[in-house]
């Protein structure tokens, strides 16, 4: 075993926030060191200065026992440090093998490209993955998932002995995690040291072999993973314990009905897909990637077309063209992809947060009441504990964590009976996901009625009083609180089905 | 079917000064029983889009074209061809250096500029400063009315001096934006010539604006607004073209040759100078347009 | 929990930077190391009369860069500013002249002439889904073709309606103050450039100016109407081109058929001299102003030192690039 | 081992919407239509002679065009190919006319000239970090003095330099097949967009092309020297806009300083007619050919029919506007 990194009393500052302060890392050969944090608590501010994406302002960084001082990237890439960020970043024009290879396609003379090379190249990577992909797929047309998998094969290709992961999983599901473990056990044991970010819990214990805690910009402690209980390690994040008592779910009015959803078919994305949702009652969707949950939620919020299907809200028909006339019908839907479709990251939290609900802050003349937006900006960073300086912060500087933050405060304010979340908790951390579980059992105590896409079981399980479980476009079953587990959800998840009225049979 | 055609393509279509060009040009075609029609590029620099309406225009198999080149030279591959084709051509408002076009229905440039120059010698008292707004500095009018009041300052009132020439595009804004600032350059100025309709109006409208006392002006075409200013004594007097007659004898020039009569080979439409005392004249009015 | 900045406690100065307010004071340095430089360049520059000269040159790219500002924060563009500023101005001319209806009536024309094409572009651009490059490129031809249709290719002139021409050469300022002959339309100017940045900062129709520009998807996804908005925002930018359209032919006392065409990428560049950023969701009115300001100084600046004609286009063009060049700089500095 | 597509057998047709093709299959309708429609309405439009007129008429605009779809791709915009293409036409004159220098080094002025230009904004873009479109107008402006400032505000004429005139004239092809005397002018356009087609498909060039329009901070993020490989597709498009000035300059016979202005919008409708994004990351040098033979059938059509010049502008413009919603329809439906 030998040293790969030392960072030592790293110092960073941005506008109005000292990110990080005297914090340190270390990094030996042959091991995965987890990295862990609230939002905000500085980890990916931390990687992105070893990766040479930002200079620090203060402390030493050696790799491989020699001091370095990144100036690019580049830099870092030449002296074996990888790095697949947590915010994905891919040039959607470009094929999945063309963005693997970006800088590095293998050529021929006189700068022409051998795309037969560069194709198989990928092919290769991919198939090592165990990832079912064609490389000359444009990243446009993928899945998140997809995408996050396209990050990781590049990463993987340039062979980096150090190589960073900034909550590689948050956008995977359980099968394509475990694939992307053995990957990573195979690479330890080849001698490269991994660092790796994640907000799940239980993966600490399945792939690390020492974590260190970040807390407000420091180094607050390493230890082993394997003989330290996962409750301290939180404490050692929040600076508390948690209690990880079940959480009480309100019984829901059974006879009243606040979403139906009749024979909804897109395509071969969403194939006659009927359920309902009941007031007060928390509606989990799971599934693997690509079953169809994200169409499905976007169908009804009318953010797609539908080819046909009806809705009804409170036992009457809506129509629903359009996220405007489905808001107005009292429908919202948070978007599993904040940056893109969540967030006008340009802007700050205030306008983000109040974005929904402009009505609510303005004159008959439209004259808006900053004071009014104001006050309810700080309401909400106080409520969800947004970690920014100021309301007047723009988004895009905020950790991806509080960002998702964010998205919810604004439809929370929006205050819809029919609540939407995908993939809510991505990339939160575990303090702020037991906060938003207790705000969503809330909202359906109150009466809402609220669906829940995750692709994490263990918090689908935790928090829906029913299980609605989708393969390939159509709805294979919908499991009730005391059926539902782990085993009987994933056996309804990769059933193909064949015949169309097993289909109905298992959505009533 | 029957009906001679003969397409126009001239150097600008937009200008007061081509519309009257147009007016003449209907007016010929009406009383030969011809069709006309008219055409130029948006401005003067567009020497290729002038050369794409001739080829347009040789397509159309006419009976004779009528031509006002931007660029002489430019068009000479394709006036040949519609030499060989057997299509006369007319030229119009400026010359073509070449034989073919069978007659050319044009203004001397050069000497109505002189006589620009002369008037404004006249009425500044022979010595002092005096500017150009031109309207362009490439076309061969711009060039020529520049130069021709230059030259004939330069030549015969050696206690007159040009102390600056700009180029408003025939744009009356820019014009005036120009002459506004001569004037604030230029305190002693004492005139100022602008070569065509929309430099004329851009001097008057720049002169009243800044407040100028005592600025000689002398325009070039004519318009209503340049008339009006010629009347309300703010410009001194102008040049004008016969821009109906250049129309007209373009056209009656070309029904002429096709039907084998013979054509003088220069109709000079002539130019005037025009100013209050003069305006109404029958001779004049009736080579001014509005 | 949101324990950030306890410790750092900025000073004054970064409080200032933080804000951004040291941005737009140092907006102006281009604008005033010209100023200075003319000024010691040559006698004739700084005085009154030439000062107003300079406003009043501003007057109208000004108004037309307010209302490409608009668009250009939504992440759009508008190639029609100055065809369609042509096009107001005719419409003010028939109803005034042609049909010989009272001022007002002409004013409104213009205004609603505007409006209603910046609806049509809009409309193509939000409903059509045609990019705004594309949708005011085609704008601008049709335009240019109906301007000269329906005035027949001949100026129209507004000899009968007394007082047209006040609305931008009068002087109300200079009733008041002489020695400030102030004309009007450099007070209209700058009263629609006030009103435009309050409706930016101040209005839902500002907000989702910036919000379209920033991510329109997100916006659209939180269940705004976008397409609406956007509609509205073409519109307003529109009914501004419309006011330019007057003032250009209070100036000009008639409406002149073929202008405009070029008037589109002054605007812009005015806009983008001010730091407003073509790719959308940033910008201020402010800044266009000192943009259009920067543009009217230069020009006017090398007129009056008798600068050949085509250097002045090559300082124009150079200067152009190093204003935008220093204001990256700054900002760079200050991020 | 990469069992990619095993389970999923798309049929010929799923094949064909899948790679796009029927996209540029469609592409063709507009013109299609014109060409049909021009061809019905005047017995003078389908001749030979008129078929290549238009071509001829495109050959320019064409080359400006492809010029321009490069830096589009990249997500720039090149407002100064108009001019730029006078100042190369300027340049050969100076080393043909001026200088009396033999006709290849005439050649490589105008190319060499426009690749330095377009290596200056490139650098303005790349390492000044000044957005394109300021850039470029500068330059633009810049480009417009000099030519006028070189040439002496003169054309100069290529009378002393035989052959000159063969560039866009002459005609190989009907050298070799008399009945069609396709001038060199469109062959040269068709071996320029071709070389151009397979530098954007099959070269490293071409793929940081569509990736810096796609993600330039990814790419940069992977190491790769986005500032040179920026500038290095601004100076080719450059020189290809240098062959654009050495066509002009020949069909001309001249080199026209005044010439240009205007032509960078045209260059550009032409591209986003064919289907290339101003926002970068997608396009192909065939759509953009098949967009500026779209405005050129269209301008002589409308010129054939004898359609009043003013109602030409306002046809142009709403044919702009259809032509790409025609596109936008036909890839909403194939998406
Ligand atoms: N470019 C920036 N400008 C200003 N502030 C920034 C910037 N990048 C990060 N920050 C701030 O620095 C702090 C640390 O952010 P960082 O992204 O490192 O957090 P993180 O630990 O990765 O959180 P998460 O788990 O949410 O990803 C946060 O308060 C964030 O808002
Ligand atoms: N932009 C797109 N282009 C093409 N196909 C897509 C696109 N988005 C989704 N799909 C396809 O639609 C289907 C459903 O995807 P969807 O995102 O709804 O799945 P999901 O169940 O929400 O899974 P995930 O966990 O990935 O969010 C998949 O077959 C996916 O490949
Ligand atoms: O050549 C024309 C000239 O004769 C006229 O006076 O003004 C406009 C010019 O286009
Ligand atoms: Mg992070
Ligand atoms: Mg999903």
């Amino acid at each position: 075993m030998k040293e790969l990194v030392r960072m030592e009393g790293i110092e960073k500052r941005f506008p109005g926030v000292h990110a990080l302060k005297n914090a340190r890392f270390d990094l030996q050969s042959g091991e995965v060191h987890a990295l862990m944090g609230e939002n905000g608590a500085g980890k990916s501010t931390m990687m992105k200065i070893l990766s040479g994406v930002y200079t620090r302002d203060g402390g030493t960084i050696e790799v491989d026992g020699r001091p370095v001082g990144f100036d690019g990237p580049g830099a870092a890439q030449d002296a074996g440090v990888g790095i697949i960020h947590q915010e994905l970043s891919l040039m959607n024009d470009l094929t999945a093998a063309q963005n693997i290879f970006i800088g590095r396609e293998p050529r021929r003379r006189f700068g022409r490209l051998d795309e037969a090379a560069l194709n198989s190249q990928a092919a290769d990577i991919f198939s090592q993955m165990n990832l079912d992909l064609d490389p000359r797929t444009p990243v446009h047309q993928m899945t998140i998932a997809k995408q996050q998998m396209v990050e990781i094969a590049k990463a993987l290709s340039y062979r980096s002995h150090i190589l960073v992961m900034d909550e590689p999983t948050a956008a995977l599901n359980d099968a394509e995690i475990a694939d992307l473990f053995t990957i990573i056990r195979t690479l330890r044991s080849e001698g490269a040291g991994i660092i790796y970010i994640s907000h799940k819990m239980d993966e600490l214990k399945q792939i690390a072999d020492r974590v260190t805690i970040m807390r407000d910009g420091e180094t607050v402690g390493t230890v082993p993973a394997a003989d330290t209980p996962i409750n301290e390690i939180i404490q050692m994040m929040v600076g508390r314990s948690l209690s990880d008592s079940a959480l009480e779910l309100a019984d829901f009015e059974h006879d009243n009905v606040a979403l139906e959803v009749n024979g909804l078919t897109r395509g071969h994305e969403i194939r006659d897909v009927s359920f309902k949702v009941h007031k007060g009652e928390i509606l989990g969707f799971a599934g693997l990637m690509g079953a169809g949950r994200t169409e499905v939620a976007r169908a009804i919020f009318g953010a797609d077309p539908r080819d046909s299907g009806t809705l009804m809200i409170h036992g009457k028909q809506v129509d629903i063209k359009s996220p405007r006339d489905a808001v107005a019908a009292g429908i919202g839907y948070l978007s599993e992809d904040r940056k893109h479709f969540g967030l006008a990251t340009g802007m700050d939290v205030r306008a983000n947060i109040v974005m929904t609900n402009l009505k609510q802050f303005s004159s008959s003349l439209g004259v808006l009441d900053e004071a009014a937006m104001q006050a309810t900006a700080q309401d909400y960073i106080e409520r969800l504990g947004i970690r920014t300086p100021s309301d007047r912060q723009e988004v895009r500087l905020l950790s991806g964590g509080n960002q998702q933050k964010v998205v919810i405060a604004k439809w929370l304010l929006r205050d819809c009976e029919v609540l939407i979340f995908d993939e809510p908790t991505r990339g939160i951390d575990v303090g702020a996901k037991a906060e938003i579980y207790k705000l969503l059992i809330e909202l359906a105590a109150q009466g809402r009625a609220i669906i829940v896409i995750s692709s994490e079981l263990p918090e689908v399980l935790r928090i829906s009083h029913r299980v609605a479980v989708m393969c390939e476009g159509r709805l294979t079953g919908i499991l009730d609180r005391q059926d539902a587990t782990q085993e009987s959800i994933m056996k309804l998840a990769t059933l193909t089905m064949r015949e169309p009225s097993t289909n109905k049979r298992a959505a009533q | 079917q029957d009906k001679l055609y003969i397409p126009m393509i001239s150097k600008g279509f937009q200008h007061q000064f081509w519309q009257a060009v147009k007016a003449g040009a209907d007016q010929a075609a009406e009383e030969f029983g011809v069709e006309v029609t008219f055409e130029g590029p948006d401005s003067e620099a567009q020497v290729d889009r002038q050369i794409d309406m001739l080829a347009a225009a040789l397509a159309k198999s006419p009976d004779a074209i009528g031509f006002a080149a931007l660029d002489s030279q430019a068009a000479i591959p394709l006036l040949r061809k519609a030499n060989e084709a057997g299509i006369p051509i007319v030229a119009f408002d400026s010359g073509v250096a070449s034989d073919i076009p069978v007659s050319t229905a044009t203004t001397d440039n050069s000497a109505a500029a002189a006589l620009a120059a002369d008037k404004m010698a006249e009425f500044i008292g022979g010595a002092g400063q005096v500017a150009v707004i031109a309207h362009d500095q490439t076309s061969s009018t711009g060039v020529d009315r520049r130069d021709g009041f230059v030259n004939r300052i330069a030549d015969t009132y050696p206690d007159i001096e040009v102390v600056t020439i700009q180029y408003g595009a025939g744009d009356q804004l820019q014009s005036t934006e120009i002459a506004k600032s001569i004037l604030t350059a230029n305190p002693e100025l004492k005139g100022i010539f602008g070569t065509n309709e929309g430099s004329a109006i851009g001097v008057v409208n720049g002169v009243r604006e800044s407040g100028a006392k005592d600025i000689v002006i002398i325009g070039f075409d004519s318009g209503a607004a340049q008339k009006e200013a010629i009347r309300s004594g703010l410009m001194v007097g102008a040049i004008t073209q016969n821009p109906v007659g250049i129309g007209y004898e373009t056209v009656k020039a070309a029904v002429l040759t096709i039907k084998g009569e013979s054509v003088p080979e220069v109709i000079d439409t002539g130019f005037y100078y025009y100013d209050a005392n003069n305006i109404d004249d029958p001779e004049i009015a009736a080579v001014l347009y509005d | 929990m949101t324990s950030v900045n306890t410790e750092a406690r900025p000073g004054l100065f970064s409080k200032l930077v933080a804000s951004g307010a040291h941005q737009k004071l140092l907006a102006f340095a281009s604008l005033v190391i010209l100023l200075v430089g003319f000024t010691l360049a040559s006698p004739n520059f700084m005085q009154v009369s030439n000062i107003i000269a300079i406003l009043q040159a501003t007057s109208v790219n000004g108004v037309l860069a307010v209302a490409a500002t608009l668009v250009i924060i939504t992440g759009g563009i508008d190639l029609s500013v100055g065809t369609l500023m042509t096009f107001t101005a005719v419409m003010a001319g028939v109803v005034l002249t042609n049909l010989g209806l009272p001022l007002p009536l002409g004013v409104i024309a213009a205004i609603g002439a505007g409006a209603f094409c910046g609806f049509c572009s809009g409309s193509f651009v939000a409903k059509m889904k045609i990019p705004p490059f594309i949708a005011t490129l085609g704008m601008m031809l049709i335009l240019k073709g109906l301007s000269l249709v329906i005035s027949g290719t001949r100026p129209i002139y507004f000899n009968d309606t007394p007082g047209f021409d006040l609305i931008s050469n009068g002087s109300l300022i200079g009733m008041l103050i002489p020695s400030l002959p102030i004309p009007n339309g450099v007070l209209i100017l700058f009263l629609v450039a006030g009103a435009t940045a309050y409706i930016l900062s101040r209005t839902v129709l500002g907000r989702y100016c910036f919000a379209l520009g920033s991510n329109e998807e997100s916006v659209r996804l939180s269940g705004v109407n976008t397409d609406w908005w956007k509609i509205a925002i073409y519109s307003l930018a529109g009914a501004i081109v419309g006011i330019g359209g007057l003032l250009i032919a209070s100036r000009l006392n008639s409406a002149q058929p073929a202008l405009g065409l070029g008037y589109e990428l002054e605007a812009i560049a005015a806009v983008v001299i001010g730091g407003t950023s073509l790719s959308g969701g940033r910008g201020t009115i402010l800044g266009t102003l000192i943009g259009a300001l920067i543009m009217a100084v230069l020009i006017n600046g090398l007129r009056i030192l008798s600068v050949a004609q085509e250097w002045q286009t090559v300082v124009t063009g150079a200067i152009i690039i190093l204003a935008v060049y220093a204001d990256m700089v700054r900002r760079k500095k200050s991020a």
